[in-house]
């Protein structure tokens, strides 16, 4: 058992017959992911690379039992794709869909947790565990099979330091991109959570960035609860304060939400943070 | 979107919260009658305004249109003054603060209130500001209404402009998708209304789609900011010479801390988003050619992208347009190597690693 | 409360559905001119307009108004008209079925859907009837839409029509507070038009402090049924001749289980609810008494208030209006015996118990 | 442990300052009941007979620790009170109000379900344990303690058969009137499954009444699930076909809801069906 999904989670893709999720319902497939059907209303009845496409992800979950989504459905649709599949009975929804309206976003992540739905993202690249399966969009050739979970707020850059960690013969057993939104459907810490009882996870790999305080809060439960080593990299320590802030970012945010705080939280945790990107491997080696 | 005050106080209005009547003008002489005395409110989207002088009073027309054309043009911590708010002033017997936005850790809406409103908002102590999660499936009820006027402590009258105030606001969040809705202060006036003496209200621009209305309003932009703003990328003024371009957040934000290592520093930074879209690269080229940094460093990971298609896409744009500076260009993914001999066949700056990349690019900008 | 046709329809059209064009009048000589070919249809809140001649054609003014005339005043299964609607006749291609009401079992509103529309929905086979209960939590979704279209399996164009229809209708059950929103037929027009042929709109009356658009709207009552009503009692018309004055629902049921048990037969009812201030008790026994029955039948269960003081309420009732029948008086709690002798003086007949009261009632209503 | 309260539930009274409220709260201390509280906004700092009235319910619960409400709110407030009661953490909620209007009883229910809170009513009598608690309104006098569990959708009709039930010395062990609106947040299963945990009652008296199909999926469960004799009375045997029931009515029903067929499922799951409420202790005692 992977975290979160492995080989045999039956995925179907909503929003299959775009670009992107066309795209990737191929390379999840080729990745060893189960991609048993698609989704597009008023599409039903075709087929995208072999994959049925069906019009309701009810038809998915009936036709083919599918008990996972990945959505690909552009922001305007994401809320009605997303509610859909958790009324369908899916249960572990990754949305892909970037510029979801926040409040959309609380309503999705919401309804999903009270029906006891595993929802990642909105705007996530997804996870992959090496050898297992992949639910999203990180690209297949970076990964390699091993015991580093990573979990990262961010798309790229979470490509770049998998990538590194690969370079490196420092393989994965699962990465989860949980996104960099405001509102998202897992955080930090409950990912960290299944790593540490993940018997294939060995050590940790956490990315976080500057605002918010979600780092600042994981580096707490690190403290408390996580006794696998873990390592940091916070992106951001010379980026300008973030245009979001107004008055009630400050008030929320009282002091946290800068970089320095999230590092002295996470060293506070015995995590040791890298400074630059291309530090991680390093840190982790000597852990 | 941030939205100018006067903007903000007709969305209050729109939706039943009483602001103070005023109208708003771009010259002196197109103000012909005051509701008696008035404030006159430079329209920036930046905050000290009042501080940086750009809030006055006055008591007459003749008096307003002066002190109108003193704010007018003004520059308010970079930002030009281009119309004022003439608004009644509101005889204030006390300052509260009120305000809606994101809970990132709760995932919800936020109401936060104080009995201490005004400038100092930012400094009032823990326990003079409540912060109220609101449950997303219960939406907002009388109850949270009640509890809000409660912590702000006023007479029974006040109390319930108070609750229905905050039930409005509520309201306004979500018709609008404002991701910030704040009233500093609240003001209770002498005679015992309650009546939002500013605002501030930013509208989720993820959800623009559904608020065409608010699509053309004025933004305070450069004209590249706006080429930016048209292509999707994000663009930000730093105070270095490195042009940075990489593809998403994260990933840039890395890029700046590795220059920085090396003792580099970036000015302008363009994030294309999680895209390695040689289209969008070749824009982003074009786009930074024109902000004239000493250096340009290209970042991308590729994804889905193959990299010396990407790479034909940033030569294309240096054959359009000469790019005269150094040009250090790092692109990751299948095909790296064949990119890489494309863009050193160009007389760039090829380099393998995110490290590599941002040495080579600050000591170019350190010649 | 129900709605009549016409003003169900002024409802859904007040949610953008669709309706034909038409008018209500109340008498012929109001019909000046017609959108065309019309129906003339009988306003009475009981089904079965139709086959009993409620439903009728017209081609011309002089037509419509002569067709008018004999459906106004027409007894339709008890229930006189008083309006017709005059309605455009649609060109029917199809008829479907689309409501929304509460499902008790899900504790949800319910949309019900079925591509066999028209008069015989009753008896339609469970596989053509679409029964989606909504979840509350996350209300009504575009994907609800879609499938309740894919369900009445139309073209395309007509499947966005229905979808569009069927998320107005909830709306409309939720803003009106409706227990009930029907359409049916929901008519395909040859023309490819998606329009309300027929509507039932019921109004929650438990909601209408919400509504007070509603509150005063004609409803089909008696004297002594209106008279009830303003008493928040309720007040029913059976066959028998024994009137039956309770308090709860289910203890009126119980009474007339037992009456019916001794060989008696309840006539009106009056259910207080589940109150025993004797005031309402007073009230009900003054109501009972110009209702005629045979038998009085009094039974209560005293919860909150003393039986003697339930007691003397209705001594007071029959001394305000002497009442001539036979009164069996049931008055179960605190005090029952002062109240039984308080009840034997007065020349009414106690009982102690449910089954002894109703056995002495239908004794009394055969003789 | 009695059937959902016992004498250590901690009682807050919403809407203590009307008569209902006031009376009630005494009839509940008298009967065993650990009332803590009562709320009325605006009137926080009085006491309405020895019992300390707050603003909010939140007071209550972090001022008198009150586990439990029991709510006589006016049917306009009802649903403000109870999501009041809900987001303040209150555990079990018995609404006492009439009249309250579907579409709030279906929020008030949804919600509570969805953050596990048990909710009996709206236009409910409420529970009774003699002996040990009663949250409502149900009269104290009728109860004698004893082990028959009695579930009731009805109110004059339960005191009606609880007293017929003590006066042939069958005591109870709890009674719990449901309520009898269309929406309510407990079912006649819900109870029988508590009956057929619960070691001290040892028989069941089930009251239902025409409409809805709450008796025959009662009956169903029984059939299945429940091992202690259970006794029946419906009322409404000679009742005429409700005025409610219109099209939608009569599509959703299909024959279920009237009389004859929630005997009929009754005595299918050998059920006996009393013909008159006199009838129950009868029945119960051949049982």
């Amino acid at each position: 058992m992977a975290v979160i999904v492995d080989e045999k989670n039956r995925v179907v893709v909503q929003g299959i017959t775009g670009y992107q999720g066309s795209y990737h319902s191929v390379a999840m497939r080729e990745f060893g992911t189960n991609v048993v059907a698609g989704t597009r209303p008023g599409k039903g009845g075709i087929e995208v690379n072999g994959i049925p496409v069906y019009d309701s992800v009810r038809e998915a979950v009936e036709l083919k039992k599918a008990d996972t989504s990945c959505i690909f459905v552009p922001a305007p649709g994401c809320k009605d794709a997303a509610l859909e599949a958790i009324d369908a009975g899916i249960s572990t929804i990754v949305i892909v869909s970037e510029h979801v309206p926040v409040l959309d976003a609380i309503q999705i992540v919401s309804l999903g947790s009270s029906k006891g739905v595993t929802i990642i993202g909105p705007n996530c690249p997804g996870l992959a565990s090496p050898g297992k399966a992949k639910v999203g969009i990180l690209p297949s050739k970076i990964f390699l099979k091993g015991s580093v979970g990573v979990v990262s707020k961010s798309g790229t850059l979470t490509y770049e330091i998998v990538n590194a960690l690969t370079e490196r013969r420092l393989g994965q057993s699962t990465c989860v991109g949980i996104g960099g939104d405001r509102v998202t459907g897992t955080s930090f810490i409950d990912i960290l959570k299944l790593f540490e009882k993940d018997r294939v996870t060995k050590r940790i790999v956490l990315v976080g960035e500057i605002g918010g305080t979600a780092e600042e809060e994981a580096a707490k439960y690190i403290r408390k609860n996580i006794t696998k080593p873990v390592v940091a990299y916070i992106a951001g320590r010379t980026a300008p304060p973030g245009k979001r802030m107004g008055h009630a970012g400050a008030i929320i945010a009282r002091g946290l939400g800068t970089a320095e705080s999230k590092i002295k939280a996470l060293e506070a945790a015995n995590v040791k943070v890298a400074r630059i990107p291309t530090d991680v491997p390093d840190l982790l080696d000597r852990e | 979107m941030k939205l100018f005050e006067y903007m903000a106080k007709a969305v209050l209005r729109k939706h039943g919260i009483p602001v103070p009547d005023g109208f708003v003008v771009s010259s002196a002489d197109q103000i012909r009658k005051i509701p008696g005395p008035v404030m006159v409110k430079a329209q920036v989207l930046i905050g000290g305004r009042g501080k940086a002088g750009g809030i006055k009073p006055a008591e007459t027309v003749d008096e307003a249109r002066r002190v109108a054309a003193s704010i007018l043009g003004m520059k308010i911590r970079g930002f030009t003054t281009k119309e004022v708010l003439v608004e009644q002033r509101l005889d204030v017997a006390r300052e509260l603060y009120l305000g809606i936005t994101i809970d990132r850790s709760n995932r919800s809406l936020l109401i936060m209130a104080s009995p201490d409103g005004g400038i100092d908002i930012e400094s009032v102590p823990e326990d003079r500001m409540l912060m109220l999660p609101l449950d997303p499936l219960m939406g907002y009820q009388p109850f949270v209404g009640r509890r809000v006027a409660a912590f702000l402590g006023q007479p029974p009258e006040q109390s319930s402009q108070i609750a229905s105030i905050c039930h409005r606001l509520h309201e306004l969040a979500v018709y609008e998708d404002a991701e910030l809705a704040e009233i500093n202060p609240l003001v209770v006036t002498k005679d015992g209304k309650v009546v939002a003496g500013d605002a501030k209200v930013t509208i989720d621009s993820d959800a623009l789609f559904r608020h065409k209305e608010y699509e053309n309003l004025p933004e305070d932009l450069t004209p590249l900011e706006q080429k930016a703003k048209q292509l999707d990328i994000a663009f930000v003024q730093l105070e270095g010479n490195i042009g940075v371009i990489a593809n998403g957040a994260g990933l840039t934000m890395a890029t700046l801390d590795s220059i920085n290592m090396f003792g580099g520093k970036a000015g302008v930074f363009l994030d294309l988003g999680g895209t390695d879209d040689p289209e969008k690269v070749k824009k982003a080229v074009l786009l930074m050619a024109e902000a004239n940094p000493k250096v340009i460093l290209l970042n991308i990971f590729g994804g889905i992208t193959k990299c010396d298609t990407v790479a034909k896409g940033v030569i294309e744009a240096n054959l359009e347009k000469q790019i005269a500076v150094p040009f250090v260009a790092r692109i990751k993914g299948v095909n790296e190597e064949i990119a890489r001999d494309m863009l050193r066949d160009e007389g760039m700056i090829p380099a393998s690693g995110l490290s590599e990349a941002a040495e080579l690019a600050s000591k170019e900008s350190l010649r």
